[in-house]
């Protein structure tokens, strides 16, 4: 059984239909890449999974049981936890409360703590009581995928974690995938940096205006492939 | 000279999105920009129109020093533009959005308009469409929508941002056939986009931004047979 | 070729109806008894300050609480005008409209700084400051208030005409004359606001209120938009309240600035109709009048009952009963839509 | 020596508007819920502990003390029931709904308890007064204002040094990441709105126990908190204060000039604040 | 006979002041049913305190309703709005339960200037006036030993702006009395601080305290004096201390605090209507009604004894002018007193339309279960007993 599935899931905002019946599945441990141009729809399914936007039951299921329409709190409870796009810290909050707050609702076992998220990232163990707004972009990113693996998540929605990162940055924050994944989390990467999400992932996703137009394994993947299916047309 | 930037900055809190960034434009060129996310392309255009203000340096439109000219203020002057994100007014028919730009972009009267908004929408193939609310449009009608109000506020020097993104190959060709005529009627065009070779067929220099800095301008083969930009831009090995 | 149209049958027939009914409603009094008469006044007058907030809030996004120091400057410019400077009740209302509109420089000046429910609260703020200063206006009976004198109310201008016309007491004839003018305010109102969105400046405003940013890139100036709307309703409504207090021939401060009856009950008005749209009020005002007539006798029951049907109709029926009623039926009574006529166009004729 | 009893004194009523409306500032703070009934809650809350007090005997502090979960109890269903339906950008729904409420809750306990002013008796405590040598003030007036110190000492440790007071302060930054991170905004606010309550009684035990108060008057110090929730700046609990003091000293020092210019002082000294400061003194990060 | 005559009775049922209001039902239904009642219909309207409402009611009951004659009382805020609309429209009323002077003055154009002043066709009033206050108050004050210093609370509303003026109200009469009135100026009703009057009456080294005070601010007043180490040896105010409930509301400190008294039961009349005397009007509505007398349940009962005295005297129902004629022409004892549109202790310009009931002076006095209204001055109107000296407060 897979860890999470959406089955022709759609998605509207008000009158305008933003993505038209999609299909992704993750096993359990496995990571993911959702690619796809400005506007394809990633964040949009994102966003469906957690419940920020609400479907039909049966559009997607966590273990087989249908989550659709549970609240994004009900779905963060099940172990599902999202880094979402623009890191989203909570400005009034301190960075080591901004930690907190990931972990205060769902208390699971696993690798996961402070001391944990401070030793993936030492520099938030310096800035712990900087509100979160003063950081770098790099280390509110920091903060926004510690913050999720807080609750010990069974899947890790990140959506555009190099968004506006220097190289540098972008590289320290790769870095930690494969130590998230040690702990045994599945990782559901959204990213446009298509050569970063193929390196780290097993399988990709590629979208295009609220479909997907490519499935295929990572290493297999060819650039004339992705090219075309990431502008819909042949490079 | 149409348009002329001055060392133009321009900073979020500590992150710098645009950074020194100096050009110029001459009447009736194509100018495409490109860059990777978040290089501070929009910005730019922002800081052009008017949306944001910049920090340091001076923008020049038509010979006159319009850094501080609010928005609407510079749509009059000549400059229209398109937004990334489609930022139609839902609440009113695809002929109205028009119709808003064309009476405020130009000050004109409703009624002198109709005739060119038709012939706007004809152009960006929304005319079937003209009655619907803006609103209820699928993506792909919206980028049409954008591109057409922007035409329709009568400029002359014509922003796009991404408007061929997410286009199918035949939809994209006609897109840039668009654009073209527009530009062969003497328009001057500056143009975001990731689908290059949709931009290239129309450009004749390109612009690439990177952390808001200008680390190249030139003729388009130029510039993407440069290993940097290549790099940077796709981020795939080449 | 092209041809851009506003014009529907619904819109047409709306427009020959309403003509009939002002004609009808023109000659009412020579039929209906002065309870009837009274009771119109009292309808008209509330629609007419409800169209107007129905354009500061529905269609300029501006949600004031302080309307009522418009209608209170009005009525006590009004009154200045009768007992200090000796004018007849209907001009001095014309002075309302004047003092309103000086009133509505520094008010906007002042609350255009404020956004949400900062405007709410700081309109609010400065229509009780500005009950706090007419109570100190020792010549207009400070916080005691005062009334038109009788020689003012016995011969306003046209009474006599009317008492000769339909042969009724003096009292009746004022009556009279305040309807029709409430009749004719009411028309003017409605048709400007009508006038005004069916214009270039309908589109800014609803530019404006779907997308501020991508209004000022098309040239829009939303700002002076904003400023526009604000002046048009401060001086509507300063008239209003004018006209209100001819009628009641008695002012003090609490009543010519009381929050609940020019705002409140507006707001609750505009609001059950269904905002936004210029049917809506005039469905809310009937329904607040059959509300009232019905329940009044009741004491607190019916106040108690007013206050549960705000709460069920926003819960239930948040765009109001008008917006129930078209979305159903599709009707618009008042179609501001332009449409572009001509070949290969849906719905255009 | 008069202005000295003129500044003590407006401190001291300001401690009094702080107390109305620390638990607007909770609810404004938190969920920008604009809460018109606010000044009516206070009312009914005053009668409960009235009831408390001529029905079963009690003292008014045990009686506030019991009035205190059934207040917290109806701010709980309020919100969830109605309130929370009505949050959001538009602030119409809330203005609409929330009137209604003020009317509605006004003219139900006009039915139930008649227009008669009616009193907390606090017996000796309400004339009893400290002699402070330049100065004397009333052990009432200073109870009140150390009340006000304390409910704003206990929300701000409920909100900087608990979890709930963190998910406080998440949802009210930005409720639908709150939401990912396991946190029901809705059931915050209904949390949050019966602890605005429980404020709300303390609020009204004072009210109670210093001047008459009957079903009518709840409006008239709706607006005083309004003001002084604006002027100390959105979620400050300490800059209320601040406004609260600010309102209170002009008022006081209107009226040592001229009593007429006693209220449009404080309404005033709003407006010049809001001039100069349009997000008020402490504003905070977002918004 | 055909049609019953048609009364109109706006009253204030609901808001804060409904006390006024509480005995409407009693009185109008032993109205009814009394002999001189059986030809009246009385059509009641709240105004729900709000004198916009007034208005509007009171037009009602004129269009609507056609009555013959409106009857209205309970502060200016309620007669004079009803009265001013009753002029306009030509339909005579009789009011009651206001000082004179707010009901004739503040219906003027600009009260400010005595030269506009003018009678009114259709409006009469009977109660009494500041000059009987002043009489009334300085009465008790002079059975205390006191330096005749006295601070003055009034409120800028129709009552305070009235008692307060400085040439038609207490001012000037205290003044000729011997006593001086120190008056920080008009407050806002609902005020939360009465520091400014507290330190003023304190500077002023006022010994006595006077006023047209509503009961919230009289309470915060009272409290803050107090704490502030204020202790006059009188407070007589008007309206704060009204009704019992009010004077409870204070507690132990409501103890000998004093006001003048229009009615009570132990006035000396009989109701026309009922023959009922005082004593037996108040413990009549005591028992149904299980609350205890106030002062104006007697003037509501009045309101339709001089209503019946009225219509009893004129042909044609339906004729105001006549019915106006017969109200100037009145001559009869109601459960209140005399009332005659006579004109004596009148000024000329009030002459007319205005007639004064008797007034005394009264403390309010702690006993077991409550407090009893005490008659100790009754100069002006000798005829209604003392029952007792007037006290310093503690
Ligand atoms: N709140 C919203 N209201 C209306 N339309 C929206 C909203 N959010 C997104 N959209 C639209 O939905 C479509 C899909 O957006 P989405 O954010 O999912 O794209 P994305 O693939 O994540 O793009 P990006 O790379 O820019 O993040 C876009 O056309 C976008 O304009
Ligand atoms: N109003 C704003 N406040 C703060 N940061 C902003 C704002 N607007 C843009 N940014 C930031 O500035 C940077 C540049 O943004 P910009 O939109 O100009 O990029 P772009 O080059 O257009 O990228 P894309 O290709 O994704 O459209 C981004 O990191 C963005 O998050
Ligand atoms: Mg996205
Ligand atoms: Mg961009």
């Amino acid at each position: 059984m897979m860890l999470l599935e959406t089955r022709a899931l759609t998605a509207n905002y008000g009158q305008f239909r933003a993505l038209f019946g999609v299909d992704i599945a993750v096993a359990a441990g496995e990571c993911v890449a959702i690619i796809g141009a400005n506007g394809a729809g990633k964040s949009t399914l994102m966003r469906s999974i957690t419940g920020v936007i609400r479907n039909g039951a049966a559009m997607v299921l966590h273990r087989g049981e249908p989550i659709g329409v549970l609240s994004s709190a009900e779905v963060m409870k099940r172990g599902i936890a999202m880094v979402p796009e623009g890191r989203k810290l909570f400005p009034s909050l301190s960075v080591e409360e901004n930690l907190l707050v990931g972990g205060q609702a769902r208390k699971a076992p696993g690798p996961w703590s402070l001391e944990a998220v401070y030793d993936l990232f030492p520099i938030l163990r310096e800035r712990r009581k900087s509100p979160g707004t003063a950081l770098s972009g790099g280390q509110q990113q920091m903060v926004a995928i510690g913050r999720a693996l807080m609750s010990n998540p069974e899947l890790l929605l990140c959506d555009e974690i190099s968004l506006g990162l220097a190289p540098v940055v972008i590289r320290d924050i790769y870095a930690a995938l494969p130590r998230i994944r040690a702990g045994g989390a599945a990782i559901v990467l959204v990213e446009q940096d298509i050569g970063k999400a193929l390196a780290v992932a097993d399988r990709v996703y590629c979208m295009m205006e609220g479909r997907v137009t490519l499935v295929a394994k990572a290493a297999e993947v060819t650039r004339e492939e992705i090219h075309s299916a990431y502008f819909g047309v042949a490079a | 000279m149409i348009l002329r930037l001055q060392n133009v900055s321009k900073s979020f809190g500590a992150m710098k999105v645009a950074d020194r960034v100096t050009v110029t434009v001459p009447r009736g060129e194509a100018l495409g920009i490109i860059g990777p996310n978040g290089a501070g392309k929009s910005t730019l255009f922002n800081l052009i129109t008017g949306n944001l203000l910049a920090n340091e340096g001076r923008i020049e439109f038509l010979g006159r020093d319009v850094t501080r000219a609010p928005a609407m203020e510079r749509v009059r002057m000549g400059i229209g533009r398109s937004f990334q994100i489609p930022q139609p007014f839902e609440g009113l028919t695809v002929f109205e959005n028009l119709l808003t730009a064309a009476a405020f972009g130009r000050g004109g009267r409703e009624a002198e308009m109709v005739d060119d908004c038709a012939r706007i929408l004809a152009e960006t193939e929304l005319l079937s469409k003209a009655n619907v609310l803006a609103g209820s449009l699928s993506l792909l009608d919206r980028k049409r929508l954008e591109l057409a109000r922007a035409l329709a506020t009568g400029p002359e020097l014509l922003l796009l941002d991404e408007i061929a993104g997410g286009l199918t190959e035949g939809e994209c060709k006609a897109l840039v056939s668009t654009i073209k005529a527009i530009h062969a009627r003497g328009t001057t065009i500056i143009w975001i986009e990731h689908v290059l070779h949709a931009l290239t067929s129309v450009v004749e220099r390109l612009l690439v931004l990177d952390f808001g800095r200008v680390i190249g301008i030139g003729a388009p083969d130029e510039i993407m047979a440069s290993k940097e930009v290549r790099e940077i831009y796709l981020g795939l090995e080449v | 070729m092209y041809r851009l149209t506003t014009r529907t049958r619904a819109g047409t027939a709306t427009e020959i109806a309403v003509l009939v009914l002002v004609v009808a409603g023109l000659a009412l009094p020579a039929v209906t008894s002065r309870g009837v008469i009274q009771d119109l006044f009292f309808i008209l007058t509330m629609l007419t300050l409800a169209q107007i907030w129905n354009l500061l809030a529905g269609y300029g996004g501006l949600v004031s609480v302080g309307q009522q120091a418009f209608v209170g400057i009005g009525a006590y410019a009004m009154f200045a005008g009768v007992i200090l400077l000796g004018w007849n009740p209907v001009v001095a209302i014309l002075l309302g409209g004047l003092a309103a509109l000086a009133l509505a420089v520094p008010t906007a000046f002042f609350a255009f700084r404020l956004q949400g429910a900062y405007f709410a609260i700081g309109t609010w703020v400065i229509a009780e400051v500005m009950r706090l200063l007419i109570a100190q206006w020792k010549a207009l009976g400070g916080g005691t208030g005062t009334s038109l004198p009788r020689e003012a109310t016995s011969n306003i201008m046209g009474t006599d005409a009317i008492r000769a016309l339909f042969g009724v007491r003096e009292a009746a004839a004022r009556d009279i004359l305040a309807y029709w003018l409430a009749l004719a305010l009411v028309v003017a109102v409605t048709a400007c606001i009508y006038c005004l969105l069916r214009s270039r400046l309908g589109l800014a405003l609803a530019a404006v209120r779907d997308n501020v940013g991508a209004a000022q890139s098309v040239g829009v100036n939303a700002g002076r938009l904003k400023w526009a709307v604000f002046l048009i309703a401060a001086a509507a409504t300063g008239l209003t309240g004018a006209l209100i207090f001819v009628q009641t021939a008695r002012i003090s401060p609490e009543a010519a600035f009381a929050v609940t009856d020019w705002t409140a009950y507006v707001i609750f008005i505009v609001v059950i109709g269904g905002i936004g749209t210029i049917e809506g009020p005039i469905v809310g005002v009937l329904v607040f009048f059959v509300l009232r007539s019905a329940l009044a006798d009741y004491g607190s029951w019916y106040l108690m009952t007013l206050g549960l049907a705000a709460i069920a109709v926003m819960l239930f029926a948040p765009k109001g009963l008008w917006g129930l009623i078209s979305a159903r039926s599709g009707l618009h009574l008042f179609p501001v839509r332009r449409r572009l006529a001509g070949p290969n166009i849906k719905g255009g004729d | 020596m008069i202005w000295l009893d003129t500044l003590v004194q407006g401190i001291l009523l300001g401690g009094l508007y702080a107390l109305f409306a620390a638990g607007l500032s909770l609810v404004f703070g938190i969920m920008r819920l604009v809460n018109l009934a606010h000044g009516d809650l206070i009312i009914f809350a005053a009668y409960l502990v009235l009831l408390g007090v001529t029905l079963l005997g009690l003292s008014p502090w045990v009686a506030a003390l019991i009035a205190m979960p059934a207040m917290f109890a109806l701010g709980w269903l309020l919100q969830a029931a109605v309130l929370n339906r009505v949050l959001g950008k538009d602030i119409l729904p809330q203005l609409l709904v929330t009137f209604g409420l003020s009317v509605a809750l006004q003219n139900g306990l006009l039915e139930a308890f008649s227009a008669d002013s009616r009193r907390i008796p606090a017996g000796a405590l309400e004339g009893a007064s400290l002699d402070l040598g330049l100065v004397s003030v009333g052990v009432m007036p200073l109870m009140t204002f150390a009340s006000a110190i304390v409910a704003i000492v206990a929300l701000n440790g409920l909100f900087y040094h608990t979890a709930l007071g963190r998910a406080f302060r998440a949802t009210s930054d930005d409720a639908v990441t709150a939401g990912l991170m396991g946190i029901e905004p809705k059931q915050v606010f209904a949390i949050a709105t019966g602890i605005a309550m429980v404020v709300v009684t303390l609020a009204a035990l004072y009210l109670g126990m210093r001047a008459n108060f009957d079903p009518s008057i709840g409006p008239a110090r709706l607006i005083y908190a309004f003001e002084a929730v604006i002027i100390g700046g959105l979620g400050s609990l300490w800059g209320t204060l601040a406004g609260g003091i600010i309102i209170g000293v002009a008022q006081t020092a209107g009226a040592a000039v001229n009593p007429e210019w006693q209220i449009l002082t404080g309404h005033i000294a709003f407006l010049a604040v809001m001039l100069l400061k349009p997000r008020g003194l402490f504003p905070r990060a977002v918004d | 006979q055909g049609a019953k005559i048609r009364l109109g009775y706006v009253s204030p049922q609901t808001g804060p002041l409904a006390g006024f209001a509480e005995s409407d039902a009693y009185n109008i239904k032993a109205f009814l049913a009394s002999e001189a009642g059986k030809n009246f219909d009385v059509i009641v309207k709240d105004s729900q305190s709000n004198p916009n409402r007034a208005a509007e009611v009171a037009k009602s009951l004129i269009v609507d309703d056609e009555i013959n004659l409106m009857l209205v009382g309970s502060t200016p805020e309620n007669t004079n709005p009803v009265a001013t609309t009753c002029e306009a429209e030509g339909v005579p009323v009789i009011s009651t339960m206001a000082p004179w002077q707010p009901w004739f003055i503040g219906q003027q154009g600009n009260p400010a200037d005595p030269s506009s002043w003018k009678p009114f066709n259709f409006a009469y009033h009977y109660f009494w006036g500041l000059e009987d206050i002043i009489a009334v108050y300085t009465g008790m004050w002079k059975q205390l030993s006191t330096n005749g210093k006295v601070g003055g609370l009034f409120p800028n509303d129709a009552d305070g702006n009235a008692w307060g003026d400085a040439r038609n109200g207490l001012k000037p009469g205290l003044g000729a009395a011997g006593f001086s009135l120190a008056d920080p100026g008009r407050y806002q009703n609902l005020s939360d601080d009465f520091t400014a009057q507290v330190n003023a009456f304190k500077a002023a080294d006022a010994e006595i305290v006077t006023g047209v005070v509503i009961p919230p601010d009289f309470t915060t007043f009272w409290n803050q004096a107090r704490q502030q180490g204020f202790k006059p040896k009188a407070v007589t105010v008007a309206k704060a201390i009204l009704f019992p409930q009010s004077v409870e509301t204070l507690g132990d400190t409501g103890h000998n605090l004093s006001s003048e008294v229009w009615w009570s039961a132990s006035h000396p009349f009989k109701s026309s209507v009922t023959g009922q005397s005082s004593a037996d009007l108040a413990a009549d509505f005591t028992v149904k009604n299980g609350r205890p007398w106030t002062q104006p349940i007697g003037f509501v009962h009045s309101l339709f004894e001089v209503a019946a005295n009225v219509m009893g005297r004129v042909s044609d129902p339906t004729n105001a002018e006549a019915i106006a004629a017969a109200i100037a022409a009145t001559d009869m004892t109601t459960v209140v007193g005399k009332v005659a549109w006579s004109g004596a202790g009148l000024p000329p310009f009030a002459a007319k339309n205005v007639c004064k009931t008797p007034l005394v002076g009264g403390q309010w006095r702690k006993k077991a279960g409550g407090f009893d209204l005490v008659i100790v001055e009754n100069a002006g109107a000798p005829e209604i007993p003392t029952a007792g000296k007037m006290e310093a407060l503690a």
